[in-house]
């Protein structure tokens, strides 16, 4: 950001992008920070994960919201321009499955039907091939789509093999109308990241954060910000807190 | 401009008129069957009234003139006759027209109907933007005539005096033919639906001499069987063709009023109104 | 006769009642358009009306939902538009004019017009690629109000371009042709009696493309407009968000009083999208009631 | 009246007479005006030129990788699963897309072009003057809601209440929820162009016609919708453009789902949800399932083209025989 | 008709033609500098050939007009002396015209100098859709008048008989103005850049005697200072006003030609061509 030291506090302009999903995060956090540091501009984006980093990695933001790690080519593509940067954990997401409330018949469902409804091949067609004592309809799925980090996450822990899954489900980047199609289709069954429908949460959320920018004062003062004080924040916004060790290993390399 | 001289060239033009139209001329007219009547009409555009009281009765099978100076309200009146001014916003009229004995601007009446049975060809060339053929076909078209269109076509063609100048172009654009031929094509246009009576907005005011002749000698003709309604500048024509005229002024409020209306030739040789007198003779030519 | 004249009264009463019932069909399909936008009115006022107020309008952009306002986006947007317009309006009409009154008939202008059409159907995500490619990155304009104007314009161009086209079309070739033979110059044939006669048919194209251009999202997501934004911009080369992203995002979120945000945005967004048409209209209806003569 | 009035007015007005110096600096003015609207016009073609260079590079970095037969024959698309071990072979075969955006463009265009046009016809026939001035900017606002609004109103409402009470069986994603509400989206594309092409027919045609006998369906259909039909088709054609290029509602309402199916029932993607679902989610860029949109939009890019070469070649005949 | 009373009328009209123009029948004329002239012009919209041929020599400060049947190709030739049928997809000429020597069609030309100096009245009015006064002004705006423009619409208005029809009306439409009205609007918009030549395609067609004769009074003053080609149905306008008389006759193929050119008073008492002879006598009235 361009940085001018000006008065008692900070000020300068702090621009990041990115994952859709960490952007409550961020605007909590942004939204603190600027009441502390009035002179402070911290604006934030939402390009996606994919498209965060390639602006993060062209220099065109101080740090880029990401729900899932950065990828070798984007690795690459940032050292290609003299990038370097840092990664710290905020949050957790969590992974819900979901049916639809009308469906009277589904109360719990096994790893093991899970991963056969959902791996690649799968000959599950409708509920009673779960369970012959279930209805003949055919189940309609739903899920994030394959890129997103909940996939990843997904089909590690259920099917056993990360991106390992059946390709015939409504996909979408937008929980949102996962969540609205799953409540308009009572044959629905889905899974998507959000905490606060279940208690099971195990997927990071994470700020990477360019280390040329985290020299200036008003960049190292944010991000120190964002780890202690923005800790309940995430709580509030729907997400899970990182454990104290993570927040602790980001807070050692702010210089 | 010599008054008399004028006047002598009236009365030759009476002189030299078809023979089998003289007797159209006797007083016995005065008995003839009346098709469309005003009686004290008057119309607003907007706030402007441009015609006042006008009372006239239009005979059948005849040719009845309205003649006046530019701006009376002439092209006002004749477009009251098929309720054709209906289409202007601001436009109101008082009083009663009838057509056949009923007011068409009554209640229960349809204007489409009173439309085909009226026909008009209008002031300015209005030719849709579709080939010769299609014009004309136009009104056989939505009236659901029944007899081969072509024939129809080729029918009205001839009688408005345009075929032969159109028989190689029937399926060119119709803006492409000149002032003079598409006003020919609307004359085609109206004829082609054979209404009860024609309403003539200057039908000839584009037209050479050969062709206003044509298009005077199909007047007659038409005559014989309907009632023809045509405003005209020319005082000749007026003479020439007309049974009946009516003659037309702006009062002072520029409103159009009818100040004569009779028999042709008395309308030109012995008006009863000075204005008639001074308007006709005073200017004709 | 009477046997033909009893068969067009039949027709005739055939004919009167196809065109009620046309006329019927008319009003319905003209209702249905209205019914469709009457919902979704009714739908958003019940659920946001209660937000609006001007607290809402005249906040930043907050994690609480009830502390969180419009101020930056509905800025954004006015300047967005205002941007949007100054670029659109002048280069759309001055293509339309170029090919309707000056362009040669010859295969340039024929590419040109097959281009534009072609233009209006291209994906406004791809209006946002270039936008990221050209005015972001190659003129390094970075992700400011003036980035996004001139993406949003090239996006509504085709639109602006192809409504006046028409609209100079439907001039009846006599005006020309009695400006021409009182000595004005082609522009001055043009611009003092084609344009005003064909200035409602204009405007129509304007309200469309303004009206596209200030509900879409997308390319703005591309281009790397922002959302968080605690300032309202100060000059073409601020950073801005607009209305529909911060919608956008409202409505993504899982907790309803965000949901009530959203609805309380696009009220408001309708009421700048309205006053900009007003002007428009009021315009429009002015010019057409003297063309209509 | 007469000459003498006339030489009352006074001294005859003159009109200043131009000199070469003043012609000249006139046809500089002309001919900068001309360069100037010439340019306007031209950055139509700079855009174009400015969209095939922003996506050419990544699409042909794409058909490196993917055979271009494959793609354009190939009936699933599966794209980006390969990248984990043990994933599911990639597909890249642009079928299902292509039919989920006709089937979207079309749905749209079967209900925007009879409700626009028909309303268009009410609006500049039959309505009064001030009814018009009305109902026009009201169908107007249609065109500026925000497309997430819509795509929200297409799945909780049209899909939910209308189409799934009518049809049980469909889910709640389907192509025909997404291409009624984009089709009521660009009724008012049609409606306004229209009625504005329909107005400008003169009244000397109407008149024209009613006094040959003809009803008001008769002159609305046979006078004055062919003598503005170069204005009707071109607001058809600016309609369903705007139809294929739709993105917002298609991504929220249509499912994302790439079927090759011609069923409207179902759930679909079409190209540009797929080009949103992409670059707004978490694909690397530079990867090959990121290139993929490239791909995409040009085909896009390049189907619109082509249906806009054939139209414009119909129009053209068109055009000479009403003009 | 009888042709040798038309004959008569004819030459009456002259007898009674106001004096101070009766000197430009001498053959003194024949000498007199030529304004606009044609040679070998051709003309052809698309395939059709309009005009073939065609060679005539305008002179200035005189009246010339253009007669011949519909569809011959008057108003095709008149558009061309001030360039109005570049407009015209498909138009095409060959030929030279010259307009003070120099040719119009030639390079380096500017059409809209030409049509500055050369005012044009259409055969179909043609108002802008504007206000009354609007219509007036446009040509002294366009051309950079300077003085007051009030008094040059009112004096255009006046000249062209309008003046007192339209005073309380200026701001209104045009086209809300009767049909006579129209076209006496047309003749003061093309009044008011007062023009060195004046194109007139049917001036009086739509106009009544009175505001007929005014226009005509209007073209003999005018026509002291400036050159003027009419085109005419009305034979008998052709014979009171015009000082030279073109006629146009069509060809087989339907494209128009010059038949008989020469002073008005011969050619319609001793013309050249049989097929003059027979236009004028057989179709005179
Ligand atoms: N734009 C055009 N395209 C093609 N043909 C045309 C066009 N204008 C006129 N013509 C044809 O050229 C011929 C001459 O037309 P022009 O208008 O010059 O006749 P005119 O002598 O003025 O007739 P009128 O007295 O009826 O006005 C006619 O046959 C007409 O059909
Ligand atoms: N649509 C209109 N709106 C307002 N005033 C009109 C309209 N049409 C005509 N007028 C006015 O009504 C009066 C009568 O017009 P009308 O057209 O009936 O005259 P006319 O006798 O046919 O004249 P002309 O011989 O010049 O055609 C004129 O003063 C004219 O200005
Ligand atoms: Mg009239
Ligand atoms: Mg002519």
């Amino acid at each position: 950001g361009d940085n001018s030291e000006g008065g008692g506090g900070l000020s300068g302009t702090i621009v990041g992008d990115g994952s859709s999903t960490v952007f409550p995060i961020s605007e909590a956090v942004a939204e603190e920070f600027g009441k502390l540091e009035p002179d402070v501009r911290v604006v934030v984006g939402i390009s996606g994960t994919g498209g965060g980093f390639k602006k993060f990695c062209n220099g065109e933001t101080d740090f880029s919201d990401a729900s899932r790690p950065i990828k070798d080519e984007e690795k690459e593509a940032c050292a290609n321009n003299g990038i370097e940067f840092v990664e710290f954990q905020v949050a957790f997401d969590g992974l819900s499955v979901m049916v639809n409330p009308d469906n009277d018949f589904v109360e719990c469902l096994t790893v093991d039907e899970l991963k056969r409804i959902w791996e690649p091949g799968s000959t599950v067609d409708s509920w009673s091939d779960v369970r012959p004592e279930w209805p003949g309809e055919s189940i309609a799925l739903y899920g994030p789509d394959t890129d997103s980090g909940t996939f990843d996450y997904f089909t590690e822990v259920i099917v056993g093999e990360e991106d390992a899954s059946r390709p015939d489900y409504t996909a979408s980047a937008d929980d949102n109308v996962l969540v609205q199609g799953i409540a308009g289709d009572e044959d629905a069954l889905g899974y998507f990241g959000y905490a606060y429908y279940v208690e099971n949460t195990d997927k990071l959320k994470l700020v990477y954060v360019r280390k040329d920018a985290l020299e200036q004062p008003e960049v190292a003062e944010f991000m120190r910000f964002y780890l202690t004080e923005g800790r309940p924040l995430v709580a509030e916004v729907g997400y899970v807190e990182a454990p104290e060790s993570a927040y602790q290993e980001g807070l050692d390399l702010i210089p | 401009m010599m008054h008399e001289q004028l006047a002598d060239i009236v009365a030759e033009r009476f002189v030299t008129r078809p023979p089998e139209l003289q007797i159209d001329l006797t007083p016995g007219l005065q008995r003839e069957e009346t098709i469309l009547e005003t009686r004290g009409l008057s119309v607003w555009y907007g706030g402007f009234q441009a015609l006042r009281d006008i009372s006239l009765a239009v005979p059948g099978r005849r040719i009845t003139a309205i003649i006046g100076p530019s701006g009376c309200g002439k092209s006002t009146l004749i477009r009251c006759f098929n309720r054709m001014n209906d289409l202007i916003p601001g436009f109101r009229v008082e009083g009663e027209l009838l057509f056949e004995g009923r007011n068409i601007y009554g209640r229960g009446i349809d204007p489409v109907d009173v439309r085909r049975r009226i026909g008009m060809v209008f002031q300015k060339p209005n030719p849709f933007p579709k080939s010769v053929y299609e014009n004309v076909a136009f009104g056989a078209r939505v009236n659901g005539y029944v007899g081969k269109l072509s024939e129809i076509v080729e029918r009205a063609l001839r009688r408005a005096a345009l075929w032969d100048e159109v028989k190689d172009k029937l399926r060119q654009n119709a803006l492409a033919l000149s002032g003079g031929q598409q006003q020919r094509l609307c004359i085609a246009r109206a004829l082609a639906i054979e209404p009860e009576v024609i309403l003539m907005d200057e039908p000839c005011s584009a037209l050479d001499p050969v062709a206003t002749l044509k298009i005077e000698d199909l007047m007659r003709e038409l005559a014989e069987r309907y009632a023809i309604v045509i405003v005209t500048h020319n005082m000749q024509q007026a003479a020439r063709v007309a049974d009946y005229s009516a003659v037309m002024m702006m009062a002072e409020d520029r409103a159009g009023e009818m100040i004569e209306f009779g028999p042709t030739r008395q309308v030109f040789t012995t008006p009863k109104e000075k204005r008639t007198e001074d308007y006709i003779t005073g200017r004709f030519g | 006769m009477t046997a033909a004249e009893a068969g067009f009264r039949r027709r005739l009463f055939l004919r009167k009642a196809t065109a009620v019932g046309f006329a019927l069909l008319c009003i319905l399909a003209t209702s249905l358009g209205i019914a469709a936008l009457a919902l979704l009115l009714v739908d958003i006022t019940r659920e946001g009306v209660g937000r609006v107020s001007w607290d809402f309008i005249n906040s930043f952009p907050s994690r609480k939902p009830e502390q969180a306002g419009i101020k930056a986006a509905l800025w954004g947007t006015i300047w967005m538009m205002g941007l949007t317009a100054s670029f659109a309006i002048p280069i759309g009409v001055g293509a339309a004019v170029y090919l309707e009154e000056y362009a040669p008939r010859n295969w340039l202008t024929r590419v040109i017009q097959t281009n534009i059409a072609n233009l209006a159907g291209v994906p406004s995500i791809v209006y946002g690629i270039l936008g990221l490619a050209l005015f972001v990155r190659a003129m390094s304009l970075e992700r400011s109000v003036l980035a996004g104007s001139l993406t949003m314009a090239l996006l509504v161009l085709p639109i602006v371009i192809i409504a006046s086209q028409e609209a100079l079309r439907a001039v009846p070739n006599s005006v020309r042709e009695a400006a021409y033979a009182v000595g004005a110059s082609r522009w001055q044939v043009v611009s003092r009696q084609v344009l005003p006669a064909a200035f409602p048919g204009i405007l129509t194209g304007i309200i469309l493309a303004l009206s596209r251009a200030i509900g879409e999202t997308a390319p703005l997501i591309m281009i790397g407009a922002l959302l968080f934004v605690p300032f309202t911009p100060s000059g073409p080369l601020d950073r801005f968000t607009v209305l529909p992203m911060q919608i956008f995002n409202w409505t993504s979120r899982p907790q309803p009083e965000f949901r009530e945000n959203a609805a309380a945005g696009i009220i408001v967004l309708l009421i700048v999208l309205l006053t900009m048409n007003a002007t428009a209209v009021i315009l429009r209806n002015r010019f057409q009631a003297r063309a209509r003569q | 009246m007469g000459v003498t009035d006339i030489e009352a007015v006074g001294p005859a007005s003159r009109i200043r007479p131009r000199g070469p110096l003043e012609a000249r600096l006139r046809h500089g003015r002309e001919a900068a005006i001309h360069g100037v609207l010439f340019l306007c016009a031209f950055v139509s073609i700079f855009t174009t030129l400015a969209i095939i260079a922003t996506l050419l590079e990544e699409t042909i970095g794409f058909f490196g990788e993917v055979s271009i037969i494959d793609f354009l024959t190939d009936t699933k698309w599966i794209p980006g699963l390969g990248g984990g071990p043990g994933g599911l072979e990639p597909h890249f075969g642009i079928l299902p897309l292509l039919s989920g955006t006709l089937l979207v463009a079309a749905g749209a265009a079967v209900v925007a072009l009879p409700v626009g046009l028909l309303t268009a016809i009410f609006l500049s026939e039959y309505a009064p003057e001030w009814l018009r001035g009305i109902v026009k900017p009201i169908l107007e606002v249609l065109a500026g809601i925000p497309t997430v609004v819509l795509g929200f109103f297409a799945l909780t409402f049209v899909s939910e209440d209308i189409i799934k009470v009518l049809f049980p069986e469909t889910k709640i994603f389907n192509a025909a929820s997404a291409a009624i509400v984009v089709g009521i989206m660009i009724i008012p594309m049609v409606s306004s162009l229209s009625e504005d092409a329909m107005s400008a027919v003169p009244r000397s045609l109407r008149e024209g016609a009613y006094a040959l006998g003809a009803t008001k369906l008769e002159v609305a259909l046979r006078v004055v919708v062919p003598a503005a039909l170069s204005g009707i088709v071109a607001s058809f054609i600016l309609a369903i453009s705007r139809a294929i290029g739709e993105t917002m509602i298609v991504t929220l309402a249509a499912g994302a789902t790439p079927n090759l199916t011609w069923n409207p029932l179902d759930s679909i993607q079409t190209m540009t949800a797929y080009i949103v679902q992409v670059s707004l989610g978490e694909t690397a860029q530079g990867s090959l399932g990121f290139r993929t949109i490239f791909a995409v939009g040009m085909t896009l890019f390049v189907m619109t083209l082509t249906l806009n070469v054939i139209s414009q070649y119909l129009l053209h005949r068109f055009r000479e025989v009403y003009e």
